[in-house]
């Protein structure tokens, strides 16, 4: 547990001295949400339409977007050496890494999304399954990428090649995360698709740490 | 034959320009992939040739 | 136990415990009918909650459909031979649909007789034969032509 | 000096202290759930069939083991080791090569010939049905070939086998054209049937999405380098893939299903309703698809043995 504990109080104290890596994805997040509006029509009822399906894939593509950079310092800075060979689970190592970027990307994307939504003319009664559906999904998002940026770390232009790999795998999670949101539009029950995104985070937590584990072994070639 | 004439076949009812159109793209693009794969063996066994001759003649010029 | 060992028993709990969680989760949410898909068994029986969203599906009931020509209101009987309910529908119904035809129909049920479409889809048909073949059976009347190719029991996946 | 220790690494973990029958055991159990799941979720054939069949070759291989188990491990463990070999899986390849191209010409021959010409059109659809004599051998191979891809990156990933790897990078390309090939004749298809060339349909997004993942095992194979780790990457990407397809398949029956019904989902419930003169020459194109895709897979992999082994004597000796 210590080396979980130390991992994760690094990543944090690092995030601190450069904290344009945990707002500028969170800046990217707004802008493409606001850019819709503007390019399709601000008309309300197809905004509000539009907004589960904008909202998620702008999430989605800020938590894929800010994952570039999660091993590649570790990488070139010679971290990375020293985890495998640190006398502490890769496993644990990963798991604070994930959880560390989630509570500096993650979790600002959840508290901003109803501002957001609001905006998009979403009912306020529906604020609160975006906010857990993104609770839920965004952790995901985070570990499925991770395994995607464990696989590109050592390579050039691996952040398109990243988006490759990694976008597919995001599909299930975006249609229970934007189905959970227009079900929740419909007046439909939500909390049997909450529970399948719960559901995927879990299966994520507990297999999702092995692979990435395996992905960095791989790209150092050890 | 179902059809009655090798016009008939072609034409297919009204439908064609669907199938015949489909048959067209999906074999040329199987038959391509296999063209691509054979021809690639062939590109390096002619490559491995090559090489080989060169370091034997190294070998005897040594 | 040496810490490496410890470590290990650890992460093992942990997926299993993770793997338990999701089990359990999709068990939940397969039992909570995520698609909303009612038959009209379900119907009759009142398995199916009245005055909500849902999608339904069944046999169009021969002889059953009322037609409008000038508000396009549309009536038709939906059975699966265990279950009736009518179905209320204002639009143009689609190419596919005919009488004894399978269709699915997105609406709000509005009683246990009674079902309010948004939307009505036919469904196509899965037979694969020759014409010929289908004059055939249709000549000796065969039932299992037009009827069976809803099959109710088994759920369907639509 | 890394090649030579990594050579050695996989000799020790073939060599690991289980015996060898449990893996084997493990992998024919786990090749039986993945054919089933598969036969489940299309059957093309009725299931009976394929059940049958199923528990025909279950019954013969169980008894057979009973009663012969040194035999029958020994001649799989055997399969096993030999095959992992590259040098053995290419003379033995090359032994195989002919005949499955003749095989696969025949068959693919007689079973579209037969379903464009032949076969009774279908009584609604007409003529634009003999689309399927393409389309349901392009999809069933692009699936079969991913799941075979998830099964090799599973064992690449466990016992570091070479042969593995090679595999996944020769079944990808062909399973990428093959999943293309199944979009664009499905699309070309449901422009008569459904009036459309595209829905988004649950089948049709998941094929589609199968493609994607198809290119992504290339693009990161082509990224890498090294063959050896670019291998090993592909291999991890592909189990992960195939976690995704099971997934991505209910999550997309689950949201279509409450947008737009499929009103045409094809073989979609209990057993096959295709009739026999037209499902005779659709069985004949689908083996036929399947001992191609064999045949190029053979090929490619051959190509990479060389490519891989160039440095050894057999295949200077075999070159030239």
């Amino acid at each position: 547990m210590r080396g979980f504990n130390a991992t994760l109080q690094r990543e944090v104290l690092l995030a601190m001295r450069s904290p344009a890596e945990v707002i500028n994805p969170l800046f990217f997040f707004v802008v493409v949400v606001s850019l819709f509006p503007l390019a399709v029509s601000p008309t309300p009822d197809l905004l509000r339409e539009m907004a589960p399906g904008v909202i998620w894939v702008a999430a989605l593509l800020a938590v894929m977007l800010s994952l570039d950079g999660l091993f590649r310092t570790d990488e070139e800075t010679g971290v990375l050496d020293q985890l495998l060979v640190a006398p502490v689970e890769l496993y644990f190592t990963v798991l604070a890494k994930i959880v560390a970027h989630w509570l500096l990307v993650g979790l600002p994307l959840v508290l901003v999304a109803p501002v957001l939504g609001y905006m998009l003319q979403l009912p306020v009664s529906v604020l609160g399954t975006l906010m857990w559906g993104l609770l839920l999904g965004t952790p995901s998002l985070m570990v499925i990428g991770a395994i995607g940026a464990s696989l590109t770390v050592g390579l050039r232009r691996g952040s398109m090649l990243l988006a490759l790999l990694v976008l597919p795998l995001y599909i299930p999670v975006l249609v229970f995360g934007a189905g959970s949101l227009g079900r929740a539009l419909e007046a439909l029950p939500v909390n049997p698709v909450l529970a399948v995104l719960g559901a995927v985070l879990a299966l994520a937590l507990s297999l999702g740490p092995f692979a990435i584990a395996l992905g960095l072994r791989i790209s150092t070639g050890d | 034959m179902y059809f009655d004439s090798f016009a008939a076949l072609w034409q297919m009812g009204v439908h064609g320009p669907f199938v015949w159109s489909a048959f067209g793209i999906g074999v040329a693009l199987i038959l391509l992939n296999v063209g691509v794969a054979v021809s690639r063996g062939r590109r390096v066994r002619r490559d491995l040739k090559n090489i080989i001759r060169r370091q034997k003649m190294m070998q005897e010029r040594q | 136990m040496n810490p490496v060992r410890k470590q290990r028993l650890l992460i093992t709990l942990g997926a299993l415990a993770g793997l338990a969680l999701a089990t359990g989760l999709l068990l939940y949410a397969i039992s909570a009918n995520i698609n909303l898909f009612y038959t009209p068994q379900q119907v009759a029986e009142g398995e199916a909650p009245v005055g909500q969203r849902m999608r339904v599906g069944g046999l169009v009931v021969e002889g059953s459909v009322r037609r409008d020509q000038e508000t396009l209101e549309n009536a038709f009987d939906l059975t699966d031979g265990l279950g009736t309910f009518t179905v209320y529908y204002v639009g143009i119904l689609p190419d596919l649909f005919r009488e004894g035809q399978g269709i699915v129909a997105n609406g709000t049920l509005i009683s246990e007789s009674r079902f309010d479409a948004t939307e009505v889809l036919a469904k196509h048909d899965e037979q694969y034969m020759p014409p010929e073949v289908l004059e055939a059976l249709q000549r000796a009347g065969h039932p299992s032509v037009d009827g069976s190719v809803y099959e109710a029991e088994e759920g369907v996946s639509y | 000096m890394q090649d030579s220790r990594a050579e050695h690494r996989s000799q020790a973990s073939v060599n690991m202290a289980l015996p060898g029958h449990f893996y084997l055991i493990s992998l024919v159990t786990l090749l039986a759930a993945v054919l089933t799941w598969f036969i489940w979720s299309a059957p093309v054939l009725p299931r009976s069939i394929w059940l049958g069949g199923g528990w025909v070759f279950g019954v013969v291989f169980y008894f057979g083991a009973l009663r012969y188990p040194d035999l029958y491990w020994r001649t799989l463990e055997r399969w096993y080791h030999e095959l992992g070999s590259p040098r053995y899986f290419y003379r033995l390849s090359g032994l195989w090569l002919p005949w499955l191209v003749a095989i696969a010409v025949v068959l693919c021959l007689t079973g579209l010939v037969w379903g464009l010409a032949f076969a009774p059109p279908h009584h609604e659809q007409g003529n634009s049905y003999r689309i399927i004599y393409l389309h349901v051998p392009a999809s069933s191979a692009a699936l079969m070939g991913y799941m075979a891809m998830g099964v090799a990156g599973l064992v690449a990933l466990v016992w570091r086998l070479k042969m593995a790897e090679i595999m996944i990078k020769a079944i990808a390309p062909f399973g990428a054209v093959m999943a293309a090939v199944s979009l664009i004749s499905g699309a070309i298809w449901g422009r008569p049937t459904w009036g459309t060339y595209w829905i988004w349909d649950a089948r049709l997004t998941s094929m589609l999405i199968l493609l994607f993942l198809y290119l992504g095992v290339i693009a990161l194979q082509n990224a890498i380098r090294d063959p050896r780790q670019a291998g090993r990457a592909a291999s991890l990407l592909s189990v992960v893939g195939v976690i995704n397809v099971v997934i991505v398949r209910y999550s997309v029956d689950w949201w279509q299903s409450l947008h737009q019904g499929s009103s045409m989902s094809m073989f979609g419930t209990a057993g096959s309703a295709i009739h026999p003169s037209m499902l005779a020459p659709l069985l004949l194109s689908m083996f036929g698809i399947y001992f191609l895709y064999a045949v190029t897979v053979l090929v490619r992999a051959r190509t990479e043995i060389l490519w891989r082994e160039r440095k050894s004597q057999w295949v200077r000796e075999e070159v030239s």
